[in-house]
């Protein structure tokens, strides 16, 4: 199933945030959106979900989720969202009840995301006694869970400390390549948009407009960090995005 | 077992498997937010306040509410205008605003000075702590005739009373504040060598007041309340007196006309107090 | 037999209901009596307007009279009451306002009265007694309940009161208060208490109010035979004692509690009669104090079709 | 002048200039952190209170506190352990126990569910947080002779009077908990489309306890001060009436008694909450 | 003046943070700090600032601090520390003011480091107006105002966006182009401490041990993100650490 947005243009009280958007999600790639803080990512991803509506044009799916799917569309959230009483079998089970599955349906489908994210020793642990990583993990499960079609992922790793991103980052490079799932996944890193996206959005400042939609053909399984042709790509995006990221900086909130 | 990775599982059956060619017809995203957060219809609450008034009168004059279970509404207010225009609504107001500014602002003072203690010395708070949270639970009207022999019944026992009251909550909301206050920006003003008393003064007492001015409201309302007992001490004018005099009469009309005026005093301290707040706390935004 | 709930004090002045009861009267007249007890006369007032109980014994008071105004109190006979040659309540002053001079009621110019509430007996003997004396400068201190004006009088933070005699002997034997005078002598034949019922009975369970107010006055006559006029001798003197130290004081030991039932008996009415001059005096007192509204009127108050009139 | 990095400024006389060579001998860098965490000192609490104890029988003992002041505490012990062994504490203590319990139940539901209201529906929340602001000053003692009325003098008006004074703050407690929920697991719930209920249940109501649980230490140690009040209204046993009954007699002996007992309950009552919260929100570790 | 930590070992009610730790910090330059999660690098950076008091071994200070420093040993916090009920300037004069200074001169102090971190603009602003950068920048015109001896800087850019966090390093390497303060910088990020340190030390899992420490002669103003011999310098680091930032990351806490 492939996600579109369709001229979409959506504003907060009179400020706007995003400006006639077209954008297209395929499926079984991954689509990385950038751009300055505030720029409207979330947002975007908001609508893309089905979580606010736009103002102005459309969010459609194109074609039909695959059977069995329990949530199509998908979010893995920035800090988690983990409810914290409830063990981390808990909170991947909270997604599956207002499902009519059968209490062994459910134990089996939870036993299996967590194998799946190796998990399976922490079935019974709090999410407080989880570090940043581990958390995102259980996340993830839970999305896995739901046999989404589309996961929506605002910046799942920008929470994190930096080597737990890189250990993250390379499951992920693992997950999909097993998965091959469809994912929107937005970032202020551009070395994670660099080495996860097979397509990257970059947008301007408020109100979001996308400036430039960069295609990267090296499979996710052979991207290096080193790997010159990705560096320059990272280079590019970041003159493109310097000057808008520092002003984006220095803006007066609240005042 | 414990190789926190994704990779090697084996493959499951999972569904969201991908490149399924687009069948369907382009449907719109179903919306599914929004909610949870109530708000706005400021009309609303008038309205309620008109309709149950509107009702009460409408009972009261068509009989199924008898006098004797409330009074009617435009009875109390009548009282009220009586109350206005003969002046005596002064005559108590004055004497039981000073009570309650006196009693408050001593209780206030001692309860953040204590709460300050507990909140930085281990041993005030490990002997006053308990002390206070057993104090909490003592209901100050049982205290009556002791407050009678200790401080008489003119003003100075009235003080004391709401005094008392107010204490306890106030002393526990400064601790609650103190505990509470970052303690990073602590560890910043040591790092900068700013001496014990900046840091108390500049960086405990601001970060503990948002915590003392919300515990204020409800320490006022307690003062508020406990001026009616503090009233039963002799007191001939004041808004309590008052009250407990048409208590005493059984004369609905004005014991709901004196429940109203206090109603409407806690209103105006709580009004007040946001004020103060908007002011103090103005950083917050 | 009907069910009859009684308000009571635990007082001597309640002390008719107690013997009615104790000695059968109540169930002679075909009534089931329970015993509702209250900690003061107000509530008890309250709860006969909202029939939690049927009959109560009080002084005239503010509220009482409200109630009666809403029709939902009446009147219907007399209980206690002043007489010359019984004591009765007292005119006490603080040990410190005695020293000063304060040594008769005539003294009480600009000094402090304690009194319950406005509107309460302790007002109305106060203000009869500064009228009597032409002092209009006593100042009522309102202290809500007698225990706090007992602790005001012993401290000396109020200059005087009037009380019954079982609290103001005793006062008066531990030294901590002055005997000033009798309010005898200021409200001659003065009605202290009456009996009281809710207008509904009174209107329309004329036989439950009329046993009542028969086994009543039975209890009464057996009482001031007892204890006021002393008829029955020592023997009888103790045996009522012992009856009524069941309800008064009874957690104190018997010895102990005698000597306050025995200085606390007042004169019951005879026949529960009720003197309508000094209920007149009182209501008209009420009005010109403004506590009580002006329409209320005698009839409002007072039912006295059950009882003789003095 | 806006240009918001940090290069291109003028050299300025800093001060923190680079390599000079070490001339000093080396010296432990000062010690400046700690402090500002109060804690541990158990035995303080206990201490301070045999201390205030003993002075007050010393005190009373050797005459400077006249026992018109103050009883002597062993005098009040003594009225306890006569209480205790009579089994009059047991006649007291029941039925307070079952007011309090009755009371407080009803005011917690009705708090809860009002305040659950409030939270979660905008036409609540303008209509009724007026109205609760408005009750929470009104002093329930002046409403007693109308609580008659309404309820009787048995132990309906009892309940209900408790019930009131625990109501408003739990209302308050319970929306300011919804309030505080964090609103990114709503989304959560609502982006794996979880129905309204149970984003309710699941999410709102176990992300308020918290909030209403110490709301509830608050609201529980009113009704223990409410009780002296609702045991005014015709009670015959009950510590709120045995304290009322010592104070109308002056007998501070058992004044203090009562009132301690009243104390210990709170204490209890806090001591229960704390292990309900250990109890129930063991995740939060 | 150079800072130095001698056999230093620490431990929080039994749990063993630091182990025999000796470690020198040179003036002039910028010694860096990694190591997996919970390995007391902040630990070990307290005590260097005397927020804490070693176990075992000492922390000292060779040399004296330059004359006119009024706290030589100034940190920077991972998350600002400003406190928010001051401004910009208010925040900055909260340091001078236990100081015997005069008005004027502490006015003339402030002026000065805001117009070194070209905050003028901003004296006035609340901190809840700022954005995260802009926070980070107000810590550090702080610092230099106290001028320091030695800044102890505990992850000053980690709680920024990547983008932020790319504008703050080029700042700081133009403030240490001019200023050559000294400074021990912890960090999580390789990518970071290759571009700022230049002394690295790399600490081992808890209880933290000094496992290794790299050097860098590249000046901090020619080192390019792409330059092969750091990129090298990186991957080196990362492969030390892998391993211990997996088992960190797994860690249960408070269990
Ligand atoms: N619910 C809301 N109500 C009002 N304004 C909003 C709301 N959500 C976002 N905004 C504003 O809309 C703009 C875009 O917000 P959004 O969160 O989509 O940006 P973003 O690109 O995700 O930013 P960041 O990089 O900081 O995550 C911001 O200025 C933000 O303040
Ligand atoms: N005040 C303290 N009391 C008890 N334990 C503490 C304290 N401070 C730190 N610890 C523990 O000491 C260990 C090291 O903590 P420290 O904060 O120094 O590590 P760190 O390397 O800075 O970690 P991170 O990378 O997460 O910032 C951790 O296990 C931590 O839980
Ligand atoms: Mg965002
Ligand atoms: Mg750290």
């Amino acid at each position: 199933m492939d996600l579109r947005l369709d001229a979409v243009s959506h504003a907060y009280g009179g400020v706007e945030v995003l400006r006639d958007v077209t954008l297209e999600a395929p499926a079984g790639r991954i689509t990385c959106l950038v751009g300055p803080s505030g720029c409207g990512k979330s947002t975007l991803l908001r609508l893309l979900g089905g979580l606010e509506r736009p103002d102005a044009g459309r969010a459609l799916m194109l074609g039909d989720p695959p059977a069995g799917s329990l949530n199509p569309l998908t979010y893995v959230f920035q800090h988690f969202a983990l409810l914290p009483w409830r063990t981390v079998a808990g909170n991947i089970r909270l997604v599956l009840e207002d499902h009519p599955l059968s209490r062994a349906e459910r134990d089996e489908i939870v036993a299996d995301v967590l194998a799946r994210t190796r998990l399976t020793d922490f079935a019974k642990a709090w999410p407080r006694q989880l570090s940043g990583g581990m958390r995102q993990r259980v996340a993830i499960a839970r999305a896995l869970a739901a046999r989404p079609a589309v996961m929506l992922m605002d910046e799942p790793l920008s929470a994190l400390d930096a080597q737990t991103r890189e250990l993250l980052m390379d499951d992920l490079v693992a997950l999909w390549g097993r998965e091959r799932f469809t994912a929107v996944y937005v970032t202020h890193n551009l070395a994670e948009a660099v080495r996860l996206g097979h397509r990257i959005a970059v947008l301007s400042r408020r109100p979001g407009q996308v400036r430039e939609i960069a295609e990267i053909d090296t499979p996710l399984e052979d991207r290096r960090p080193d790997d010159p042709a990705l560096v320059a790509v990272q280079a590019d995006l970041w003159r493109l995005l310097r000057e808008e990221a520092a002003d984006a900086d220095r803006e007066l909130t609240g005042a | 077992m414990t190789d926190a990775t994704l990779d090697a599982a084996p493959a499951a059956p999972a569904s969201a498997r991908t490149g399924a060619p687009a069948a369907g017809a382009p449907r719109p995203v179903p919306f599914r937010g929004g909610g949870f957060q109530p708000s706005g219809r400021a009309w609303a609450g008038p309205l309620l306040f008109v309709l149950l008034i509107g009702i009460w009168e409408w009972g009261s004059a068509s009989g199924w509410i008898t006098p004797l279970t409330l009074p009617r509404p435009s009875a109390v207010a009548a009282v009220f205008g009586e109350l206005w225009a003969s002046g005596r609504l002064w005559e108590h107001l004055g004497p039981s605003l000073g009570r309650l500014a006196v009693g408050s602002a001593l209780g206030l003072a001692a309860g953040i000075g204590v709460g300050l203690m507990i909140g930085l010395f281990s041993l005030a708070r490990a002997g006053l702590a308990p002390l206070v949270a057993a104090l909490f639970p003592v209901p100050k009207i049982a205290l009556l005739p002791l407050f009678v022999i200790w401080f008489g019944i003119d003003e100075a026992s009235k003080y004391a009373l709401i005094a008392f009251g107010v204490f306890t909550p106030t002393v526990v909301a400064t601790y609650g504040g103190v505990d509470n206050v970052d303690r990073s920006l602590i560890r910043m003003g040591q790092s900068f060598g700013l001496s014990w008393r900046s840091i108390v003064l500049k960086i405990v007492l601001p970060g503990a007041a948002p915590a003392i001015l919300s515990g204020m409201r409800v320490s006022l309302a307690i003062a508020i309340i406990l001026l009616v007992a503090a009233e039963m001490l002799g007191a001939e004018h004041g808004v309590g007196a008052f009250v407990l005099t048409a208590g005493s009469l059984y004369d609905l009309e004005s014991l709901f006309c004196g429940v109203a005026i206090l109603s409407a005093l806690g209103l105006a301290v709580s009004f007040l107090i946001g004020r103060l707040e908007r002011r103090l706390l103005d950083w917050r935004g | 037999a009907s069910k009859v709930t009684v308000g009571a004090l635990r007082f001597t002045s309640h002390a008719a209901s107690f013997v009615a009861y104790e000695r059968g009267y109540f169930k002679e007249a075909g009534l089931d009596v329970d015993f509702r007890f209250f900690q003061a006369a107000q509530p008890m007032a309250v709860a006969i307007a909202s029939r939690d109980a049927d009959f109560g014994v009080t002084a005239i008071s503010g509220g009482l009279i409200s109630l009666a105004e809403k029709g939902a109190a009446k009147v219907i006979g007399g209980a206690l009451q002043e007489e010359q040659g019984v004591d009765g309540q007292m005119i006490l002053a603080s040990v410190a306002a005695y020293d000063q001079g304060v040594t008769t009621p005539a003294r009480l110019g600009g000094r402090n009265f304690g009194i319950t509430t406005a509107g309460s007996s302790f007002h109305y003997m106060g203000s009869k007694i500064a009228a009597a004396e032409g002092i209009d400068d006593l100042k009522f201190k309102p202290l809500q309940k007698v225990g706090a004006v007992i602790g005001a009088l012993k401290s000396s933070q109020i200059d005087a009161w009037s009380i019954v005699p079982h609290i103001g002997k005793a006062l008066v034997g531990g030294g901590a208060v002055k005997h000033i005078g009798m309010v005898a002598d200021y409200i001659p034949d003065y009605q202290v208490t009456t009996v009281f019922t809710s207008a509904q009975n009174a209107a329309n369970e004329k036989a439950k109010t009329e046993a009542f107010l028969a086994a009543f006055a039975r209890g009464a006559a057996d009482f001031n035979a007892a204890l006021v006029d002393r008829t029955e001798g020592d023997d009888g003197a103790e045996a009522m004692t012992r009856l009524i130290h069941k309800y008064v004081y009874a957690d104190q030991p018997y010895e102990k509690a005698s000597r306050s039932i025995v200085n606390g008996a007042m004169r019951i009415n005879a026949g529960a009669a009720l003197n309508m001059d000094s209920i007149g005096d009182q209501l008209s007192w009420f009005k010109s104090e403004g506590l009580v509204k002006d329409e209320v009127s005698m009839e409002m108050l007072v039912d006295d079709s059950y009882v003789d009139t003095l």
